[in-house]
């Protein structure tokens, strides 16, 4: 197990220092001068003068990337050309919305996929099994920011129970915070259930053909207590999967959602520096981001060796 | 015996078109996608208005007989944006996917025949590349070099790229332990010949069936991607620019936001139906049961 | 005392190409702790026999006739009965033993678990009398702890998981499905002493089913010889092999390399059956083996010969049955 | 013997798989899969391997046709040495030996016609003009017992002995001098079983082929072989002529071997 989870740490550094350096490549080395593509073409010498030594563009590549990667361990991710202030500031502020909107769209998603997948596969070929399928297929192919605007079209605009926009804040209470999020969370939340719900469904059907059922059947185990007891956690293996890769797709969509509905969270955050040329944000940003995903999938990979023992290691007598 | 026992190749074809067009789904999403493709095609050299006559007096008009779908802030016909839309989003998602399944492929086929140091650099740069979305590499590609149509395509294709590398190594890793190649390994065949004539024909209905999927993915994110501003640009006219005017004007026009949705929705279920519908058609384990 | 009786079983798998009749007319009997042995060959229906005396075949296939067990007719039972009966009077041992048993719960949990549905033992009991269980079928403590996983045993080892489970709740009637088919040859020769043991000692009932001539005639007393669906051939097991009266139960003796005490002398070929088990979809009309017999006469075929006595132990369906003296071919 | 009747001889071959590591700093512990293992075939000879799984004995038959690389040892097939061979002499040397697989549904390619599956070692390893591909097609079709026609057909059409039979033809195309069959009759119903090893005796007289049989059947192989070798954890225990082994085996595991075969005759277990 020890092992195990050193091999997946080992492969966790090496893929963050790869990103790292693509990140710092494309950002700092292909524009040729990043100063100049922050201030565009209009700007005045000194100022660009200026804005190079601040970001340190006088120094040779190796040495930056040296010195921002350093940066990023300590927690220190440079200032913000555009706001004046740290960029961890900026982090840590928009983190307090796009955190607790992530989490509750995959609670809310997981919460409605998973019994629906499996509802779908215990009623195979039924009723049930048809309308979940044909909610996926729905879920599936209506773009998440579309399905947000008809969400602000009806909750907001049409019956007016609901924000159309913008966030409360957490300072004005936790309702009030909450209110605010309970849409963007439900579009963001809809299409990844509709994935997840098919993953799980078809992966339930797969289990529910192995062998393994068969004999819980043969102890005597009804069906559902053959699908719950046996079927069901050997089906989560492929279910995690999944969740750990649209990790990456709900960090996509946060960036989209949050504009919908004019978020202040990191996803609106990235939108506004690009829109501002403000390129030591977007570096920071983009790191952040790939960085997040990149630990998920390897929280994925260590909660397969909690879900199969076959991943553990251990004796074994073959 | 199997139904498909007769060889001819006309035969063979002949039963999966029987077969399909028992499935609802499949005829649906064939229809969609050919109804796409005609529209796109067809808006090339017609659309009922020209795509950026500006009518400022008639601006925000609800659908009529004039304007089947109504007009925009300047007063241009929705259906005729919507149509020259469609040839947007084929163009994008159609190269992203070729970008993707072009390098992809190989990548992935080259990983499972070479196994040991080639397939872990591959795997590697697989987990990688996962790590960013297509919006986020999107994100990095403008803020250098400015939005566009191309940007998408880039960002897109290069997620994909890992997309197909992992399902051809995983599909083709089994097909590897088969007794059928190990038997061409005898014949005295290398292992390049073995990927052409033995790996690649045994995954190729895998590999339709996932482009069909991607394809509909890509025009999601194209569709993202230009709703953000970060896509194909003004004046050209996208779906995800489109719903991306219609937002502010949510409350005077709906039906400006309607539209544009409708259209991506169909679009992709559409694909996703057809994916679906060639999946169970080309299954094998339902060809060849005997 | 008639533990299990079975009468004018029928099976029909609904296939895309329309219903494929898998069992036809499947009759027999078996007392309480006595053996039973059913051969053939792939195809030949006898797997499908026992998913029907489970209740476990799948969801195409449609039974009729009656299965009789303890008195009670299990085809008319609804569900929630048949699994009170299923694993507590009624227990099964699989081909496979690696896929068998799921790779995620320990030996000692899988074990137990049948305890616990059936007769509410708390979870402490229940391992407790699993560990007694593991211990009775060769795995004892400490070296086989109830927490190991499947995969850190060996296929005969899993075997024996799968065998301590069916005895777990103490049934009348074990049905072993080839148990030894994907085994080593001494794994095979350690399971069949295992069953044959726990199953005399239990006073347990052993239906066992394979394609090896040679297992039925080591560990059954009496026999079925099933082809295309098909009762062919039964009765105690020596008087089968003595006499072997039906032309396949005799092509496949004389097809087994097993069967032959020394190797053939040059230029001699092992006997064979030509063609192959016809489809159950086109299945002739007359005797199912009349298209391969080498005794076919012309009134096997308007219609399937009727199961008639031989003596008082011993049962053929066929109208032109070898004779003791004839000897092999 | 004398030189020129050895087909196959087999020096010290050892093989070492790395299993994955246990521990970070110690070395990842390897499986010995082959174990100083030596034998010789001669011409015409027909020659079985036993063993149970995890003996070594498929490894064994892939080594000897380079299909894995020994971590020590020699294989001389046809007076060449296999490992020593270059890419272009170890394509000679494959037309020698050809191989039939256990399993006759997964061993054919199931999108390619007979015609194309039964002609691929020569297609690699010949150059032949069409009409003599189809010529020699045609012939080892007629061989193993199938149809000329047979050759447009696609797998799936045909059962599993038939199948079997394309396996074997495609094995005969390049008219070897041996062919190792692993495990090629395990998978087949007995009376089908028995028609595919009559056909093997039929071919070896025939076409005076030379037989590697790998097996764990020993019925099975005291029809088909006229020496034996029994393998157990990747080392030859006993090897002798077929009938002395089965008549007196020396090994205790060859005898526990023997014993655990049940018998038609022999003793039984359950009179009730």
């Amino acid at each position: 197990m020890a092992l195990f989870l050193l091999q997946r740490l080992t492969a966790l550094v090496v893929t963050l220092l790869v990103a790292s350096l693509v990140v710092f490549l494309v950002m700092e080395v292909l524009p040729g001068d990043p100063a100049a593509v922050m201030l565009g073409i209009n700007a005045r010498p000194d100022t660009l003068a200026a804005l190079r030594q601040q970001m340190g563009l006088d120094l040779p590549a190796a040495q930056r990337y040296v010195l921002w990667l350093g940066g990023l361990a300590s927690g220190d991710l440079g200032t913000s050309y555009t706001y004046g202030v740290s960029v961890w500031e900026l982090v840590r502020e928009r983190l307090g919305l796009s955190l607790p909107l992530a989490l509750i769209a995959i609670c809310l998603s997981t919460a409605l996929a998973i019994p629906l997948g499996v509802l779908a596969a215990a009623r195979r070929g039924r009723a049930a099994d048809a309308g979940v399928m044909g909610f996926t297929q729905l879920g599936i192919a209506i773009p998440n920011f579309w399905f947000a605007i008809l969400l602000i079209l009806l909750f907001g605009v049409h019956w007016q129970i609901l924000p159309a926009g913008g966030f409360a804040g957490w300072e004005a209470g936790a309702w009030p915070a909450l209110k605010t999020l309970i849409l963007p969370a439900v579009a963001l939340a809809l299409p990844q259930a509709a994935i997840l719900a098919r993953v799980t469904r078809s992966s339930v059907l797969e289990t529910l053909g192995e062998d393994f059922v068969r004999t819980a059947r043969a102890k005597g185990l009804t069906r559902s207590a053959a699908l719950w007891r046996h079927a069901v956690r050997n089906a989560l293996i492929p279910v995690v999967t999944i969740m750990g890769l649209q990790f990456s797709f709900l960090l996509a969509g946060t960036i989209i959602i949050e504009n919908v509905f004019y978020l202040p969270g990191l996803g609106r955050l990235v939108f506004q520096a690009i829109a501002q040329h403000d390129l030591i944000v977007v570096k920071d940003l983009v790191m952040l981001l790939a960085a997040a995903v990149v630990v998920v999938n390897f929280l994925v990979d260590l909660a397969y060796a909690v879900i199969d023992p076959r991943l553990r290691g251990g004796r074994s007598y073959e | 015996m199997s139904e498909l026992g007769r060889s001819e190749p006309a035969a063979v074809w002949r039963e999966y078109w029987t077969r399909g067009r028992g499935s609802a789904a499949f005829v649906f999403g064939l229809g969609v996608t050919a109804l796409l493709i005609a529209v796109a095609l067809v808006s090339l050299v017609w659309t009922p208005h020209p795509i950026d006559a500006i009518d400022i007096p008639n601006r925000m008009q609800p659908p009529s007989a004039d304007h089947w779908l109504g007009t925009d802030l300047y007063g241009r016909d929705v259906l005729s944006r919507l149509m020259a839309g469609a040839v947007n989003s084929i163009a994008v998602s159609l190269v992203a996917v070729g970008i993707g399944a072009g390098l992809g492929v190989p990548l992935g086929a080259l990983a499972a025949a070479r196994r040991g140091l080639v397939e872990e650099v591959v795997m590697r740069f697989n987990d990688f590349t996962f790590a960013f979305p297509a919006l986020l590499s999107a994100v990095m590609i403008t803020a250098v070099l400015g939005p566009g149509a191309i940007n998408s395509i880039i960002a897109i294709g290069i997620f994909n790229i890992p997309v197909f590398a992992r399902l051809t190594r995983g599909a083709s890793l089994s097909l590897w332990k088969r007794d059928f190649v190990l038997a061409a390994r005898v014949a005295g065949k290398g292992r390049t010949r073995i990927t052409v004539e033995h790996i690649l024909p045994n995954i190729a209905s895998l590999l339709i069936v996932q482009m069909t999927i991607q394809f509909a993915l890509a025009i999601l994110a194209e569709a993202g991607l230009s709703y953000l501003g970060l896509g194909t640009q003004p004046p050209a006219p996208s779906w995800g620019k489109m719903l991306n005017e219609a937002q502010t004007l949510m409350s005077l026009a709906p039906h400006l936001a309607i539209f544009p949705g409708l259209a991506i929705m169909v679009t992709v279920l559409g694909l996703n139906l057809l994916g679906d519908g060639l999946r169970d058609l080309l299954d094998p384990r339902l060809r060849r049961q005997r | 005392m008639t533990l299990l009786s079975v009468t004018d079983l029928c099976v029909t798998l609904d296939t895309p190409d329309g219903p494929a009749p898998i069992l036809q007319d499947v009759s027999f009997e078996l007392a309480a702790g006595q053996s039973l042995g059913i051969v053939g060959e792939s195809g030949c229906g006898k797997s499908m026999t026992a998913l029907a005396l489970m209740g476990l075949l799948p969801a195409q296939a449609r039974v009729a006739g009656e299965i009789e067990f303890e008195g009670e007719n299990l085809l008319a039972l609804p569900e929630a009965q048949l699994c009170n009966i299923r694993g507590r009077r009624l227990a099964m041992v699989f081909q496979e033993p690696m896929t068998a048993l799921n790779p995620v719960k320990t030996i000692g949990f899988q074990v137990a678990e049948g305890l616990r549905w059936h007769l509410g033992l708390s979870r402490g009991a229940a391992e407790a009398r699993a560990v007694k269980l593991l211990a009775r079928v060769g795995l004892p403590q400490p070296r086989f702890s109830p927490d190991l996983y499947p995969h850190q045993l060996s296929g005969g080892q899993r075997q024996r998981v799968v065998i301590a489970m069916a005895l777990a709740c103490e049934p009348a009637l074990l049905i072993a499905d080839e148990p030894t088919t994907a085994l080593d040859v001494t794994s095979q020769a350690a399971i069949l002493d295992l069953l044959a043991e726990v199953t005399e000692a239990a006073g347990l009932a052993l239906l066992l089913i394979t394609h090896d001539l040679a297992v039925v005639w080591q560990n059954t007393a009496r026999m079925l010889v099933m082809y295309a669906g098909r009762v062919v051939e039964r009765g105690a097991t020596p008087a089968v092999f003595e006499r072997m009266a039906h032309p396949y139960t005799r092509g496949l003796f004389a097809a087994s390399p097993g069967a032959l005490e020394a190797a053939l002398p040059a230029g001699r070929r092992l006997a064979t059956i030509p063609g192959q088990v016809p489809d159950p979809r086109h299945r002739p009309a007359g005797c199912v083996f009349a298209g391969r017999c080498p005794r076919v006469q012309d009134d096997c075929l308007p219609a399937q010969p009727a199961e008639r006595a031989l003596d008082a132990a011993h049962g053929v369906a066929c109208l032109h049955p070898c004779l003791e003296e004839e000897g092999v071919p | 013997m004398s030189g020129d009747d050895v087909l196959l001889k087999v020096e010290n071959l050892t093989l070492d798989y790395a299993l994955p590591r246990r521990r970070l700093f110690a070395a990842p512990p390897r499986h010995r899969a082959l174990d100083d293992v030596s034998l010789t075939l001669a011409r015409g000879e027909s020659l079985a391997v036993v063993g149970e799984s995890g003996s070594g004995k498929s490894t064994l038959a892939r080594t000897i046709l380079a299909l894995e690389a020994p971590t020590a040892g020699r294989v001389t097939l046809c007076g060449k040495d296999v490992f020593a061979a270059s890419p272009g002499e170890l394509r000679k040397l494959r037309r020698h030996a050809q191989m039939v697989f256990q399993d006759p549904y997964g061993s054919l390619d199931p999108r390619r016609k007979v015609g194309w599956i039964v002609a691929e070692p020569l297609d690699a390893l010949e150059r032949v003009g069409r009409a003599e591909k189809l010529a020699r097609i045609a012939e080892v079709l007629g061989s193993v017992g199938l149809k000329e026609s047979d050759a447009d057909r696609f797998p799936h059409e045909f059962s599993g002995g038939q199948r079997q039979r394309i396996a074997i033809a495609r094995a005969l195309i390049t008219r070897p001098d041996l062919i190792v069959a692993d495990e090629a009759v395990s998978a087949l119903d007995v009376s089908v079983q028995a028609q595919v090893l009559n056909l093997f005796m039929d071919l070896r007289e025939s076409l005076g082929l030379s037989y590697l049989f790998i097996s764990h059947d020993l019925a099975v192989v005291r029809q088909v072989a006229d020496r034996v070798i029994v393998m157990r954890d990747g080392k030859i225990v006993e090897e002798g002529e077929t009938e002395a082994v089965f008549g007196a085996p020396r090994h205790p595991y060859t005898r526990a071997l023997l014993a655990a075969v049940p018998r038609i005759g022999g003793p039984r277990r359950r009179a009730v």
